[in-house]
């Protein structure tokens, strides 16, 4: 049993990275947020949907979309399974689908600023430009040899992921293409 | 001495001062016969050292050799011409080991030079578990009597001191050291063995493609060529990153996938690499040619292909292994890429047998190792087709190998799937 | 010789610049060729094999001779092309393959002995005697050759990729380039217009023309403005596309700097030298132009010999005249607006020569019909050519001499993916073959299309036809007046004579080469190319390649068509290894994984190694421990005395639900999972389909239908693939979804005799023998945190792995070592984790090796017969049941010397050590501080046979010779109390 | 190389792992010489060929592609789940 135990400390995946701003560019780590994989059971689809309409409002999202908004939402994050960000899910989601605790297993960023769709373009190789690549998508890509989950939030603003391990790579490569971009000019 | 007399410095002289006008063809390009005892289908570097070795050791002379398009115009064209015996798996070890003597008597033999280059090659690794491997290896090496030498950071830092020591996802921590192994000018073997064998009459028949091989009563009889058909006693095929498609012609399902290795050539450059180099992390081998450019690969593009062509992907993939392992030359430019096919096993290892049809031979499954290969892929092959008994070198190159799971070579280990090799 | 008032860069700013130690001035918009042709430079560089002296032959990158070496020091950059290189304030070249200057080369001395150093004269000498090669020859040979040098520094300069996608690239900015963009612009369609050059316009910038009654650089400047209105319209200079690869995927360099002085402030450190593109587009019109082809006549390759178009280049662009007494040669009606430019600007012409005895007169100048220049004198600067006609021949003083043969079509993207030219008489070139490559359209001259004319007809009509192909309506745009003279040609590649006439310059490769290697039967054009080495040289042939083979088909006595080509293969142009591999020097090769453990053990003293993407702690020195030895013997005496802690969290960790999750794992594991009781931890072993182990591991049942698995932290990849295969290929029925937790999950292995205490007073729950039996597993809560509990052990210890979200993985790893040091423990790395599992004969991949049953790991117990499993039926083969397979043991030392060694070679103690007596080899080695010895596992051929036999152990790289115990591998507490208690 | 995943759409070859040609799974029990020719052998055409990849990098789906290993032309993908692979004999190969 116990003994007196003060609670363990948190500590956040980019902590002491983030945030940076270089050349009009923001890179900050995003609050963190219980997420939630759902991963429907055979012939669930359609009753999965319903249920998280009906608990949180949102519809379980087609391939390559994000349902829901900031605070609440349900990512598509790849072959039958989608990620839900901000809501601790509904219990009677579990009939319909796998949930799978994710809210430490992924680094979460927001790249944000003018030329945020510059900087990806120097590591997806997914077209993530505004006349194809707009708010609500997202895409399961790879970004410089890691899975990633790259989603558009605003006009000008991504919403990036990788596995919380590779945090550290994850900011080093966009601090690196922000870093090019900027000496560009 | 055949047609194109023999070579020397003097000869190179005096007709230097001649005006370079008694020069000779180094082959004929002589009709094909009605029959032969032997016809090779291929005109690569196996096909022809077989016949120059099926002619010189074993006395036939009525040997033709089948082409479809030019000779040596498959891998023994597009390689990166590294030889070496660094196997380790009994069957591979005695092979490789005949193979490298046989190189360093072979431009003497062929009076041809190949440039064989005993310049030594470097297998660096970069972590306990991979050094403990590499010893494994080298130990072998030593075991069949071949030269194999360790060396640690320091020893290859003064070796080669442009590599990435410093600064390196994976740190280097030492390297195997193959002091006989080295380079050598891919298209001189093959034109070597073609005169050598041309010498002693085996017609090499060019644009001369196999589009049938004919059995009767279980055994082979002769092929069908695009220059009309051809009887022949024994049939060997010696035809790879194509072998599945001319030992269908016979019927046979081969255990072999095509796939597409790359190489690449960089422009010339003062010399900076004085050894083959590969690395463990990122399966990077460099070297230098003797004309300056940096001659380098990777992996397989792992997709079936007989394209002969890479793949972006891949490329970019061997120029960041460059890039992380060897920063001194990343501003050299890339010249010229090219792919060649690859005949991938499932254990990576090759394929030196009879056939279930009597008359017929099969030399395939050469994965990355044909180039090195090659002389004694010849001498062995020569020596199946002539005694019916396998070489004592190539005892394991067995076709059902596979299907009893006895002998299997793997030695990377990475199972069955043909294109992890 | 600058013309003033005259090209297009005229009233620039003066740039100052040096080249082979010697400052010129130069001007802004100039290369650094048209630099020191204006100020009366001609010698730059020296052939590949004769060291002959060499000039500027082109205007473009195709350039064979003008290539220099750019920077100093690490910055040094070798091979650039002074046709190519903007001059900029403080631009430092140097001259190439020359000592010791390019005036004065020693080598040069090569030239004498040509006549034994042709065509594959090496393949014939140099063999005696054998050792000489390596030692004499080759040296030399390696010395003589080679153009630039590396500085020898690491390249430490920023490079970057990137990645663009487009409806249609337009590949050149000429006519019909500009065209086709212009077309597809206006039609809204997303478009990327490259242009290799620096500025977009493509010949339109060399020629005295003009398009809709503008000088054309005028129509260009207007086109480019409204492009550059366009939104969808994306103009990139400088950017070469280098490669066409399938369904659209193009490659591109960018030289974001090459023009720029050296970054020198903070603002422009991070700036790219280069940028490698990689653009998927979904239509292609290739656009690049023609290059135009020397011609081979003796001595044709001296300083102020020149392509007559590079000339009107130079003097129409740059307003430069390269001699101040030129003169033409050439064999077709375009060569001749070298000679109305040059007049019209004032130059001297000494000669017109046209090949053609029905070759049109000129209007200010005379032409010579039907003669040929037959030689050339002046050795550094052109001094003299001879010209011969029906006449005889006849001396002519000039210094300058613009050639044409014609020009070739720029094909060469159009054959990367495979397709071969195709031979057009009427223009005497190789054109594109139709879908060459799948969505390309070609334009104009790269079409062989060669008036201004066509190309802007082309352009137009290609982007509309490309678009098409993606249901995008375009219209072109009306058609600007542009001149359409024909362009009337009449073969010429080798004017008959004595002496050397040079096709690839740079490589040394002359008529008599191509014709020697001929003769000698090698009459493909592929072995003529490799005999020779025609068209190897930097320029891959573009300048020379269909002369050669022209000259090899007149050889051969066949026709152009027959005689076939080499395939040009990608790059287009030559292109930095640091561009395509930008990101990956230094630590950027492979990402990063770090374990929420990092930092605090960094603080406690840990020495890092790399496993995989991880790092982990190898061991963690204490204050007085010197060697990695000490701490790891002390790290393995604590867990065994009393408690250590481990970061564990790279292991694999699926999480597997669903009401198939028990099936899915019997298929997958040799052994039965569908018996596991909630709350239970049971081993598991999985094979490949061939029958070979393909991982362990122990796997958790948290509910009914909830499972976790484990991996090993190197196979934790390859599971999740294969997991994923059998539920999507092999068994898409079974109602199963899994997916990766390893990050999700810190997790650390409390281990030691003290590890019960120390775990009962972390968590909520009360921690003993009956709430966690070994093997037991459930959900506890510590420091106010949901975590899981396993009582799994991989030390031999009593021992636990406890789980945390990983948020607070750092926090718990601190407190578990602090807790654990207060029990006279602590942390414990990878060294210490090794002994402890060899002590137990646990294995790792150092025995999964990929070429290991169960079998040989004396694990045919865990294949269960109750049910087959994946890989089962081929793990039955004979061969894989053979008693003599090498199979697990273990090895204690028996000789004075008490050594073993990992990747030794086991042998009979009175046998030869020869591969033919080899019985296996060492697998893992550690000292046990817990035995006082080394131990060591091994594959010893039929091992298990053995146990208490002496075996030899040879390990010649670390000079180990010795005799071991074979024995059984399980060294420490066989009975396993320790782990159960 | 680009390959059109049925979920993702076009992606880069980079994104995706290749496994071999798409044959049919055996039963577990379909014995040793069935099994040792789907582990094996191989029809390997010059030409049209159905194959099974990964998009591993994306969204994790097993593909069947049916591509011309001359031409690298992509002829045809569909989700391998669909493609009725799996063994067929009532209890798959379990």
């Amino acid at each position: 049993m116990a003994d007196v135990l003060k609670d363990l400390t948190a500590t956040s995946p980019c902590a002491g990275l983030l945030p940076v701003t270089i050349g009009g560019l923001t890179l900050s780590e995003a609050v963190q947020l219980p997420m939630t994989l759902m991963a429907p059971f055979k012939g669930q689809e359609a009753a999965l949907s319903h249920a998280l309409e009906a608990a949180h409002g949102m519809s379980f999202p087609a391939p390559n979309r994000a349902t829901g908004k900031a605070g609440a939402r349900a990512v598509w994050f790849g072959r039958a399974q989608a990620l839900l960000i901000g809501p601790v899910p509904d219990p009677a989601l579990a009939a319909h689908a796998a949930l799978t605790d994710l809210s430490d297993g992924w680094a979460v960023v927001r790249l944000e600023g003018e030329r945020a769709e510059d900087v990806l373009a120097r590591l997806v190789p997914v077209d993530v430009r505004i006349r194809v690549f707009k708010r609500g998508h997202t895409a399961r890509t790879e970004l410089k040899h890691m899975m990633a989950s790259v989603t558009r939030v605003g006009t000008k603003s991504f919403q990036i992921m990788v596995f919380r391990s590779f945090a550290a790579t994850l900011v080093h490569d966009l601090k690196t293409a922000m870093e090019g971009l900027a000496a560009r000019g | 001495m055949g047609i194109s007399g023999r070579f020397s410095g003097w000869r190179v002289l005096k007709e230097g001062l001649t005006g370079n006008k008694g020069w000779t063809p180094h082959w004929r390009d002589p009709e094909p016969k009605r029959e032969y005892d032997v016809v090779i289908v291929g005109g690569g570097g196996h096909g022809l050292a077989t016949a120059y070795y099926l002619a010189r050791e074993h006395g036939l002379r009525n040997i033709a050799v089948l082409e479809k398009g030019y000779l040596g115009g498959g891998n023994v064209g597009r390689n990166t011409t590294i030889v070496r015996a660094n196997y380790y798996l009994p069957g591979n070890s005695e092979f490789y080991s005949h193979s490298l003597r046989l190189w360093e008597g072979l431009e003497q033999d062929l009076n041809y030079n190949a440039m064989m280059s005993q310049r030594g090659i470097l297998n660096v690794f970069h972590n306990d578990g991979q050094r403990d491997a590499t010893i494994r290896r080298a130990n072998a090496i030593i075991n069949q009597g071949d030269d194999a030498e360790i060396l640690y950071r320091d020893q290859l830092r003064q070796m080669v001191p442009f590599l990435n020591y410093d600064n390196n996802r994976f740190p280097i921590m030492g390297a195997l050291l193959q002091r006989r192994a080295g380079t050598a000018r891919h298209d001189a073997v093959a034109w070597g063995y073609a005169r050598g064998a041309d010498q002693f009459g085996v017609d090499l028949i060019q644009n001369c493609e196999v589009t049938g091989i004919d059995v009767a009563g279980g055994r082979v009889v002769g092929v069908q060529t695009a220059r009309g058909p051809i009887k022949a006693k024994k049939v060997a095929l010696a035809a790879a990153g194509r072998s599945g498609q001319v030992a269908a012609l016979a019927g046979l399902t081969l255990p072999i996938e095509s796939h597409v290795l790359q190489a690449f050539v960089t422009e010339g450059l003062k010399p900076v690499i004085d050894h083959v180099i590969t690395f463990a992390e990122g399966h990077l081998y460099i070297s230098q040619s003797d004309k300056g450019g940096l001659v380098f690969g990777s992996y397989l593009d792992f997709y079936s292909s007989y394209a002969a062509r890479g793949n972006l992907a891949m490329q970019e993939h061997t120029m960041e292994a460059i890039a992380a392992m060897v920063p001194a030359v990343t501003k050299a430019r890339l010249l010229r890429s090219w792919g060649g096919i690859m005949d991938m096993t499932p254990d990576g290892s090759p394929i030196i047998d009879h056939t279930p049809i009597a008359g017929l031979y099969l030399n395939a499954g050469w994965c990355y190792g044909g180039f090195k290969a090659t002389p004694a892929s010849g001498h062995c092959f020569a020596h199946l087709i002539a005694t019916d008994r396998p070489h004592a070198a190539a005892t394991g190159f067995k076709l059902d190998r596979f299907r009893t799971g006895r002998g299997l070579m793997d030695e990377e280990g990475t199972g069955a799937q043909h294109n992890l090799h | 010789m600058r013309i003033s008032g005259k090209g297009l860069i005229s009233g620039g700013r003066r740039v100052n610049f040096s080249f082979n130690g010697v400052s010129y001035m130069g001007q802004e918009g100039d290369t650094l060729a048209s630099a020191l042709l204006a100020n009366g430079v001609h010698l730059v560089g020296r052939s590949f094999k004769y060291h002959r002296p060499r000039g500027i032959l082109t205007a473009g990158s195709e350039e064979p001779n003008a290539l220099v070496s750019v920077g100093k020091g690490a910055a040094q950059d070798p091979n650039i092309r002074a046709t190519q290189q903007e001059v900029f304030e403080g631009l430092v070249a140097r001259s190439q393959n020359c000592w010791p200057s390019v005036g004065h080369d020693v080598m040069a001395l090569n030239d004498l002995a040509a006549p034994f150093l042709g065509a594959g004269f090496y393949y014939k000498t140099f063999m005696w005697p054998a050792p000489l090669w390596e030692k004499l020859y080759e040296p030399v040979i390696r010395r003589a050759a080679g153009l630039g040098a590396l500085s020898g520094s690491a390249n430490t300069e920023p490079y970057e990729k990137a990645f663009a996608f487009c409806d249609l690239l337009v590949i050149g900015s000429g006519p019909a380039g500009l065209m086709a963009a212009l077309t597809a612009g206006r039609a809204g369609a997303d478009v990327i217009l490259a242009e290799d050059d620096s500025r977009m316009g493509g010949r339109l910038l060399a020629e005295m023309e003009e398009i809709d009654d503008k000088p054309a650089h005028v129509w260009v400047a207007e086109v480019l403005a409204e492009l550059a209105g366009l939104d969808n319209v994306r103009l990139m200079t400088r950017t070469a596309v280098t490669g066409a690869f399938d369904q659209g995927t193009y490659s591109a360099l960018e030289r974001v700097s090459h023009h720029l002085p050296p970054s020198q402030s903070l603002k422009t450190a991070h700036r790219p030298r280069e940028c490698f593109w990689r653009i998927a587009a979904r239509a292609t019109v290739l656009a690049a132009g023609a290059i135009e082809r020397p011609v081979a006549f003796r001595n044709n390759d001296r300083p102020g010999i020149m392509t007559a178009g590079a000339v009107r280049a130079y003097l129409n662009r740059w307003g430069v005249a390269p001699g101040e007494r030129i003169t033409l040669f050439a064999n077709n009606d375009d060569a001749h607006r070298t000679a109305r430019d040059l007049v019209a600007a004032g130059v001297h012409i000494a000669a017109v020569i046209d090949s053609r005895h029905d070759a049109p007169d000129g209007r200010d100048f005379s032409v010579i019909k039907g003669a040929v220049v037959c030689n050339t004198s002046g050795r550094k600067r052109l001094e003299t050519i001879t010209l011969r006609n029906v006449s005889g021949e006849e001396k002519i003083q000039t210094d300058c001499l613009a050639m044409s043969g014609g020009w070739n079509p720029s094909v060469h993207l159009t054959c990367h993916m495979n397709a071969r030219p195709v031979w057009n008489r009427d223009i005497a070139a190789f054109v594109p073959r139709a879908g060459a490559v799948p969505g390309m359209v070609v334009a104009g001259a790269a079409n062989g299309s060669l008036s201004t004319h066509a190309a802007l007809a082309e352009g137009a009509g290609a982007a509309v036809a490309a678009l098409g192909q993606l249901g995008i309506t375009a219209e072109a745009p009306a058609l600007p007046r542009a001149c359409d003279a024909p362009y009337r040609i009449s073969p010429l590649w080798a004017v008959p004579g004595k002496g050397r006439a040079w096709l690839d310059f740079q490589n040394d490769v002359t008529v008599k080469d191509v014709a020697q290697a001929a003769q000698e039967n090698f009459r493909s054009v592929e072995h003529m190319k490799r005999y020779t080495t025609q068209g190897m040289a930097t320029d891959q042939g573009k300048n020379s390649n269909v002369a050669a083979l022209a000259v090899l088909a007149d050889a051969t006595g066949r026709s152009i068509a027959e005689t076939g080509v080499t395939t040009f293969r990608p790059p287009f142009v030559p292109t930095t290894i640091a561009a395509m591999g930008a990101g990956a020097a230094g630590q950027g090769f492979k990402p990063q994984r770090y374990l929420t453990s990092h930092r605090t053990s960094l603080k406690r003293g840990a020495a890092n190694t790399e496993v995989g993407l991880w790092y982990r702690a190898s061991y963690f020195a204490k204050e007085g421990e010197t060697t990695w030895r000490q701490s790891c013997d002390r790290e393995v005496m604590m867990v065994r005395n009393a408690v250590g802690v481990c970061d564990v969290s790279t292991l694999g960790k699926i999480d597997i639900k669903g009401p198939d999750a028990a099936k899915l794992l019997d298929l997958i594991y040799t052994n039965l999972f569908s018996t596991l009781k909630i709350g239970r931890v049971r081993y598991g072993l999985m094979l490949r389909e061939d029958g070979f182990v393909m991982d362990d591991g122990t796997t958790a049942r948290l509910g009914q239908d909830h499972y976790v698995m484990t991996t090993t932290t190197a196979a934790a990849g390859q599971v999740m693939a294969h997991l994923e295969y059998l539920s999507q290929v092999a068994r898409p029925d079974l109602d199963v979804r899994f997916t990766s937790v390893t990050d999700q999950w810190a997790q650390f292995a409390v281990a030691g005799p003290k590890a019960r205490a120390l775990i009962d007073a972390l968590v909520a729950e009360e921690i003993n023998g009956e709430t966690y039996p070994f093997m037991a597993c459930g959900a506890i809560t510590v420091g106010g945190v949901a975590g899981r509990l396993f009582r799994i052990s991989f030390s031999g210890e009593h021992a636990y792995e406890i789980a945390v979200p990983a948020r607070y993985g750092e926090a718990l790893f601190d407190l578990l070592v602090t807790r654990a040091e207060a029990e006279g423990g602590g942390a414990y790395g990878m060294e210490a984790l090794n002994v402890l599992r060899i002590e137990k004969g646990f294995i790792t991949h150092a025995e999964i090796n990929g070429t290991v049953t169960a079998f040989d790991l004396g694990m045919q117990g865990m294949i269960s017969k109750k049910k087959s499993c994946w890989g089962k039926v081929l793990s039955e083969r004979d061969g894989l049941m053979d008693e003599d397979r090498m199979r697990l043991v273990g090895l204690k030392p028996k000789g004075a010397a008490q050594e073993l060694s990992a990747g030794a070679h086991l042998f009979e103690p009175d046998m030869t050590v020869e591969r033919v007596n080899d019985l296996g080899y060492v697998t893992s080695v550690g000292f046990s501080p817990t035995l006082g010895h080394m131990i060591g596992l091994a594959m010893l051929s039929a091992g298990p046979d053995r146990l208490g036999d002496t075996v030899r152990l040879v390990d010649h790289t670390r000079g180990v010779d010795t005799l071991c115990e074979v024995v059984d591998p399980v060294f420490f507490d066989p009975e396993g109390g320790r782990v159960r208690g | 190389m680009r390959i059109a995943c049925p979920l993702c759409g076009a992606r880069d070859r980079r994104e995706f792992t290749y496994r071999g040609a798409a044959l049919p799974v055996p039963a577990l029990d379909a014995g040793a010489e069935a099994w040792s020719v789907h582990v094996h052998l191989r029809e390997n055409p010059a030409g049209p060929l159905e194959e099974l990849w990964q998009h591993e990098l994306g969204c994790g789906a097993w593909l069947k592609v049916r591509r011309d290993t001359v031409t690298h032309a992509m002829l045809g993908v569909v989700l391998a789940e669909d493609a009725g692979l799996a063994a067929r004999d009532g209890e798959g190969p379990a």
